[in-house]
């Protein structure tokens, strides 16, 4: 056995990953079932001499890791519904200010205080909408620990390459469980590190100046260049413009830089998909009941695929219409009232074919929950 | 075990200027043994089952402590009407 | 009234561990209820989120369990609409002095009449056993594995600070005295704050190696001292127990009151 | 191996969660096995009954809950009432002597062992109690072998108690295989 | 002229409308443009013996008016952008609490502090999705001073006919022009009271047990049935379980409670739909200048019409996919990126034909904006 | 350096009213830098949303303007995460004490070592003149057309409840000893809180008949008088001028260095 | 009447907006006529220039905001420089002579008339020359009575400034008559 | 009006101890008369376009005060070069 392997549970994992991926800096509030990754971080960032606070609440631990990575550090922060409603103003103002931090809502059952310790993926639509304004957003999921890794690291290069916050968006049966994990070797996941402007002390720089490729390169606070940080519209030197066309540049800008790239981003895993005549989508730990029946159909020779969302935002619509053209009807499985099917129901050309098994009750997907889903629509009965 | 009795009481057993009678509703005990430590005339026990029991009920001196620090307000007490 | 006329047995046992202090301070403000006869009907309890706010689950008052750290906003919409209701308003020290620090300083500043009940355990139970504002330099909590670094709040000079007009401490082992305090609390007319220290033996016990339930109670009642005392010269180290702030200062909602009067008379 | 279902349960203090955690990552990271462990958790972290899930198998194991055990260890009469009627039939439920009284006919076959009074009486030290029973968990069933709990305990536990804990596994070891079929 | 013709700011008309409904309670916090409603409130609400506080912040705002609602009094507060985000855990508790209030957001451009005095329609999508969890909600909004006075009452009645949070949608424009608008007779908009439980005192009164038609009858507090609230997963006497069935039940009930509801509380307007070719779907500000173009154009004689929509949630799918079932293709007007553009292409049979004209740039979408794309999509180039 | 050379000269004239004393704090605070001979390149100054936050757009340091009410959060994590860095915090009173309330009392507590300043018109600025904490009982804003009946916080007060280790008040007529105070809370080793009272003529002077700019800094002279001068034993109605609290008390960021070298070190 | 579209701009302390509403509740409430009036906000509420947008007409207005001003009324320069060239042809363009120097060709009648002057000697009173202003707007226009004006005065003004206010909408309405074609 | 001057300075006329001359800078200046208020020589005073102006620049004892409370950052001075 390799020193490299390990037993963890899902929120252990993300830490391992966030410190892999170069983490440097946790501000957070407790929260179930989120709260092991701010419990292992407030040893694990001391050691290699990066920065753990638990702040006075979730609004201040956002805050405080916009300020953070402004300052060069990669940034994350780790939270539950309630905590990630808190959240939406400030994840708004990194949306806006385009400053790179991850930001991880390990779900649990909602509304409101809802089913602190029981799993749920009730807010895969307010990752996208929670906050104000039109905007665009990134979203990534994994339903095994080493995705978990993988995505985890993803998150804070995908944060860097776009200057944006990435939602972390994991659930209670993730963050909770243990099973074994490997973690790659250092350099074996390549890392994208900030991109740091070129343009010497002295000369203009511009933060708010995209280049030819559209990303910004950026200049610590503490460095050579001093300029402005507003949450305001702001023009190219950052400062506060109402001019129509500064607005709408900025406006167009912050949406197209992830919604134009919506291939670049998207991440997802294809089982048993080109002869399938039904293809199941499913995302997070509903994914591995999905599978389980996916795999155990093909074993009788029954033509079941699974689709496994690994980035839900921005939404690989494009994905799920060419990959799922084939299929007869396709079965979305999640753990809430069809967040994700309307999407899918959008993305393909007849929605009457797109159906939902879904878990509400605090309690998990089961496959038997499935197949009779399946039986219902294969006309079967249950 | 068997289904528990949900309370025990003890009357004390010689007249003494005693006023009330205490009962420990075990549904309701958790076991912390508050009342046992803090009892001014090491009234209160717990027995096998790690349950509050009133071992010493005449030594009991009305003060009614352990009624207020029982976090489950498992010790009630009332009058015992004068015979 | 019996005590049992207080709780909805329905729902008990409760949640709280063996030996947590939060049962003790329910215990005694049900005494301070009972000892001021006060309706039911014209009580509402609002909490927070935490094993303290649990408590208001188990009384037979109106209950409003709301969300982390907000239990005094809502309990500030529930008192001005209708004044002539009792507010009592237990928190735990998360609940009241982290998230929900400037619900706190603005309600005291408002002196509006409510009573906020801190249960201070020094840690979050809830979530299990991360530290909190009250915690203490040098203590160890499930976030500060290297000891925490974060100065303490000290509530009584917080609530002074922020302007309330009643300012009270207690612990759970003082339990006569916490129904005496209590009952002032509830009786004055303006914002109180009643803090007690309340054992939690599974979290912050454990992690600061404290002993039992029991050994944390006497904790209190060797390492407390009433306001003043000689003992306090002798050892600052004590904490002082008692009556710090009892004034009376014009109340919120009888000041909105004359606003009405003047809006109608003019 | 074929897959097999586990579900540990008992109370608060009595270590079930931890020694459902050793057994799974003594399976996983030394048996060459693949395991998943999941315990429930209350709606609050309060006390009151636990319970964990631990899947053992030598392929992927997609769904992490056990529904049906093969598998049950039953440590207080609470859990024993609450579960003993999921395990699947032919199954082996194990419980203490010193907690549970097996009032029901369940098919399956029902093991009580006084592990938790061997304990205090051999070594003295409650603590230990379920690593004894984790030991006489393999004793009767061979999931795995001591050497790999060992390593795990290894690793995990500070190496002045690592002794203690040897002994109280050996100790459920002898316990298991002298009622092993 | 008749006492009874005012000329108002629309923040000012629904100050108006709301005393109308009862209005007894507000809490707010200031900020732009909503600020007028808690101004003009101050003074009003006093007048007569009702309840105005400026709390610390908006999450205080929206905590306090839940409190008041439950003593029995119809609260509101007011908001933007910005306030509105941090109002999403608060309101999320109201849903699953089911405490009837209102919940004014007139929206400015966004993201974060966005441009704070200019008109934007941007924060649709989260009036739906802003908090954690499933959950449903009614939104409504308006587009002219008369309908903003409707609406205003309507929401009042719509929250304690579903015992919900309301959200009334303004905009800038909406909120700060003034125009001429007649306030009714008392009594001639019919009121919603709440609906109190007619159990006695001393039988138990459950107060999450819904009737037959589903309502839930509520009981003051501070009256004679003493119960619990809470926002975690409850049972009909609002104490917390997680039961499945008992989350499971409830989940449903607070989503079914609306969405099942969908016709009795869609509210529009249609101008010259029966015959058009063309329709423009537009509500708010923005459906002004699309009224301006329908009008011009059915002028000269064009077949264009103009569905205008008031209630934005639940989306009135059903009434858009019938009434444009005729239509040659759809424009969508709005001033964001096209939020209710996506929920309209979900309705309708062919995506392919629903345009959009907007504007995102702070300024105000005019006629001739609206023209030209009209000119495109009708291939007469600009 | 002339003062110039702190301005980014492009964006002005600022934005604020004619008289706003908002533009006198600045100014002097340059001057405070001036004379520390502070690098530029060494200070973030972090604000939040206001008339007085505007203060950043303005000055040629690393500027951060935030969200209402957040200036101190987003500087917690800027100062831990450089602690070399100088961090200057302007500050309304509404943004200080109202929705950024929490924030202020934690980062006291912590003692993290930066300038908190709250530019305290008394009033909201930016929105139009409603009330705010600190506005006082009694005066009217256009959301208390009936008069205020909100008590006050003291700023004093309250920084010193929640621990604050320098606290300092001054005003835009003092610019002498502001720009003196100012030099001490920057150089001070943790939470340094320096209150400014700072005229509104459009809104708060407006709303209470105070008059001008000119007007409001006059009452500023004859309504202030230093810590514990006679005239304020004569006239207890006057506010004190100068320095509260200054001690030497662990600095966070400093704390958290023993943290990391504590967990390095085994 | 025709639509008609004003725009009336200025600085902070002139009463532009002020002279705005009451023109157009004037005309709505007692012309019978619809109007709406928009004013646009700087990004802060902080002083600057002002405008003020009006719309009168007799059928009903849908879009509330005016691109192209028939009438024009720019009391400062920067607004004169910043919004004389909008104006429609053929359209009125109405200065004060104090304040605004009207440099430029427009393909417009352009007025300048000495209101602040005039309300400085004949009143004193600064503060009610947006009253004068309007006046001389109506006798130059006849956009609305005199009386509506006064009516809309009488419900918004204290008492005891009433007569000053007619003094300077009189004042007003003569500069506009004699000027007027 | 024309385009207005952007500085407007003044020496001091006769040779005093005066060791700095100060400026108005007319573009910020927005006329709010707090240094000609706080000036305690008066030497400052609002010209007809409501911009500070220096009128009596013999008078001026270089206490600087009208820099320092100036809002708008639109007084400056420089050394006089002694000649
Ligand atoms: C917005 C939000 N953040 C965090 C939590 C998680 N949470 C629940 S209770 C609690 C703190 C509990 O500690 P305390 O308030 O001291 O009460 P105790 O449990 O110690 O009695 C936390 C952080 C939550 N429920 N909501
Ligand atoms: C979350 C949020 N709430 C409200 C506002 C609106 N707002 C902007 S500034 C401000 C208060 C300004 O007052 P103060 O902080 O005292 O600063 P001043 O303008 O007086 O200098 C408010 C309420 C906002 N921008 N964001
Ligand atoms: S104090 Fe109460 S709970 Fe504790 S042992 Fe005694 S009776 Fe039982
Ligand atoms: S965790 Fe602590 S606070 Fe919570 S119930 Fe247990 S002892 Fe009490
Ligand atoms: S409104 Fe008040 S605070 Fe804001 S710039 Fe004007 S004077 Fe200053
Ligand atoms: S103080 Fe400054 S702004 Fe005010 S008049 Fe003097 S120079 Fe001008």
């Amino acid at each position: 056995m390799s020193k490299k392997t390990l037993f963890l549970q899902g929120n252990a994992v993300c830490v391992e990953a966030a410190l892999y991926a170069g983490l440097d800096f946790f501000a957070g509030y407790p929260i179930t079932p989120s709260t092991e990754i701010a419990e292992l971080l407030s040893l694990k960032l001391p050691l290699k001499g990066g920065k753990f606070i638990q702040m006075e609440d979730e609004i201040a631990s956002m805050c405080a890791i916009v300020g953070a990575s402004l300052t060069g550090l990669k940034s994350m922060t780790a939270t539950s519904g309630p905590g990630f409603s808190l959240k939406q103003e400030a994840i708004g103002y990194a949306v806006m200010t385009e400053i790179p931090c991850v930001i991880v809502n390990v779900q649990r059952g909602g509304p409101s205080t809802g089913l602190p310790t029981s799993p749920s993926q009730g807010d895969v639509m307010q990752a996208r909408w929670g906050t104000h304004g039109d905007h665009s957003i990134i979203t990534l999921t994994a339903s095994n620990h080493q995705d978990v890794f993988a995505m985890t690291v993803e998150a804070f290069n995908l944060a860097e390459t776009y200057r944006t916050p990435v939602i972390l968006l994991f659930d209670e049966v993730i963050g909770h469980m243990r099973e074994k994990m490997e973690i790659p070797e250092p350099g074996e996941i390549p890392l994208v590190e900030r991109l740091w402007t070129s343009v010497r002390e002295g000369t203009d720089f511009h933060p708010y100046l995209p280049r030819e490729d559209g990303r910004l390169p950026m200049s610590d606070f503490g460095g050579i260049h001093r300029y402005n940080v507003t949450g305001l519209i702001h023009d190219m030197w950052g400062f506060p413009s109402n001019k129509p066309d500064v607005a709408h540049g900025l406006m167009r800008h912050l949406v197209d830089k992830i919604e134009n790239r919506v291939h670049e981003i998207a991440r997802y895993k294809e089982y048993y998909i080109d002869d399938a005549e039904c293809i199941l989508i499913s995302y997070g730990s509903s994914a591995r009941s999905a599978l389980h029946v996916v795999e155990n159909r093909r074993a009788r020779g029954e033509a079941l695929g699974l689709l496994e969302l690994q980035t839900l935002w921005p939404f690989p619509a494009d994905v799920i219409r060419t990959r799922c053209a084939g299929a007869k009807f396709i079965l979305v499985v999640e753990l809430n009232m069809g967040q994700v099917l309307q999407e899918v129901k959008k993305a393909v050309a007849d929605p009457e074919k797109v159906f939902l098994a879904n878990k509400i009750d605090g309690t998990f997907i089961t496959p038997t929950d499935i197949r009779n889903v399946l039986r219902l629509i294969q006309g079967k009965g249950v | 075990m068997g289904p528990l009795p949900t309370e025990r009481t003890m009357e004390p057993m010689k007249k003494n200027k005693k006023k009330r009678a205490r009962t420990v509703n075990i549904e309701w005990c958790k076991g912390c043994g508050i009342c046992v430590a803090f009892c001014p005339k090491s009234v209160m026990d717990l027995d096998e089952s790690m349950k509050a029991a009133i071992v010493r009920p005449d030594d009991c001196i009305d003060c009614g402590l352990c009624e207020l620090r029982c976090p489950d307000m498992a010790i009630e007490s009332r009058e015992i009407d004068a015979a | 009234m019996a005590i049992r006329e207080y709780i909805r047995e329905r729902f008990m046992p409760h949640i709280w561990c063996p030996g947590c202090g939060h049962g003790i301070v329910m215990n005694n403000l049900i005494r301070a209820v009972e000892n001021l006869a006060l309706r039911k009907r014209d009580i509402v309890m609002v909490s927070g989120i935490g094993c303290s706010a649990r408590i208001s689950g188990y009384l037979d008052f109106h209950t409003l369990h709301t969300l982390h750290g907000r239990a005094l906003a809502f309990a500030t919409g529930v008192k001005l609409a209708r004044p002539e209701l009792h507010i009592l308003v237990p928190m735990g020290d998360g609940d009241a002095t982290a998230i929900g620090g400037n619900h706190f300083i603005h309600a005291a500043r408002r002196n509006i009449d409510m009573t906020a009940i801190i249960m201070n355990n020094r840690i979050y139970g809830m979530t299990g056993g991360q530290y909190s504002p009250l915690s203490g330099y040098g203590k160890t909590a499930t976030t500060a594995p290297l000891g925490i670094i974060d100065q303490a709040f000290d509530i009584v000079e917080l609530s002074k600070g922020a302007g309330a007009s009643f300012v009270a401490r207690t612990t759970t082992y003082h339990v006569t005295s916490m129904i005496k305090i209590f009952e002032k609390a509830i009786q004055h007319r303006g914002f109180s704050v009643v803090e007690v220290l309340s054992q939690c033996p599974t979290y912050f016990g454990r992690k600061n190696r404290m002993g039992s339930a029991v050994d944390m109670m006497k904790s209190y009642k060797t390492g407390t001292t009433p306001i003043g005392s000689e003992a306090k010269q002798k050892d600052p180290s004590l904490i002082e127990r008692g009556i710090f702030v009892e004034e009376d200062r014009p109340e919120y909602c009888a000041e909105y009151e004359n606003i009405i009067k003047k809006a109608m008379g003019g | 191996m074929a897959r097999t279902r586990l579900i540990f349960s008992g109370s608060g203090g009595q270590g079930v969660i931890t020694a459902s955690i050793i057994l799974a990552e003594a399976a996983a990271l030394y048996e060459g096995l693949n395991a998943v462990q999941a315990q429930s958790y209350g709606p609050e972290a309060r006390g009151g009954a636990t319970r964990a899930d631990v899947i053992l198998s030598d392929e992927d194991i997609r769904f992490p809950k056990v529904t049906q055990p093969n598998i049950l260890i039953c440590l207080t009469q609470e859990a024993y009432n609450k579960f003993s009627w999921i395990i699947r039939p032919g199954g082996l439920l194990l419980t203490d002597s010193h907690f549970v009284i097996q009032e029901r006919k369940v098919d399956a076959r029902q093991i009580e062992i006084g592990m938790y009074n061997a304990v205090i009486q051999e070594i003295g030290r409650p603590i230990v109690f379920n690593i004894c029973m984790l030991g006489t968990l393999i004793g009767l069933t061979r999931l795995v072998g001591p050497e790999a709990v060992m390593e795990v305990l290894g690793e995990t536990i500070p190496s002045d108690f690592l002794d203690m804990n040897r002994r109280a596994l050996e100790l459920g070891l002898g316990l298991g295989e002298s009622s092993a079929p």
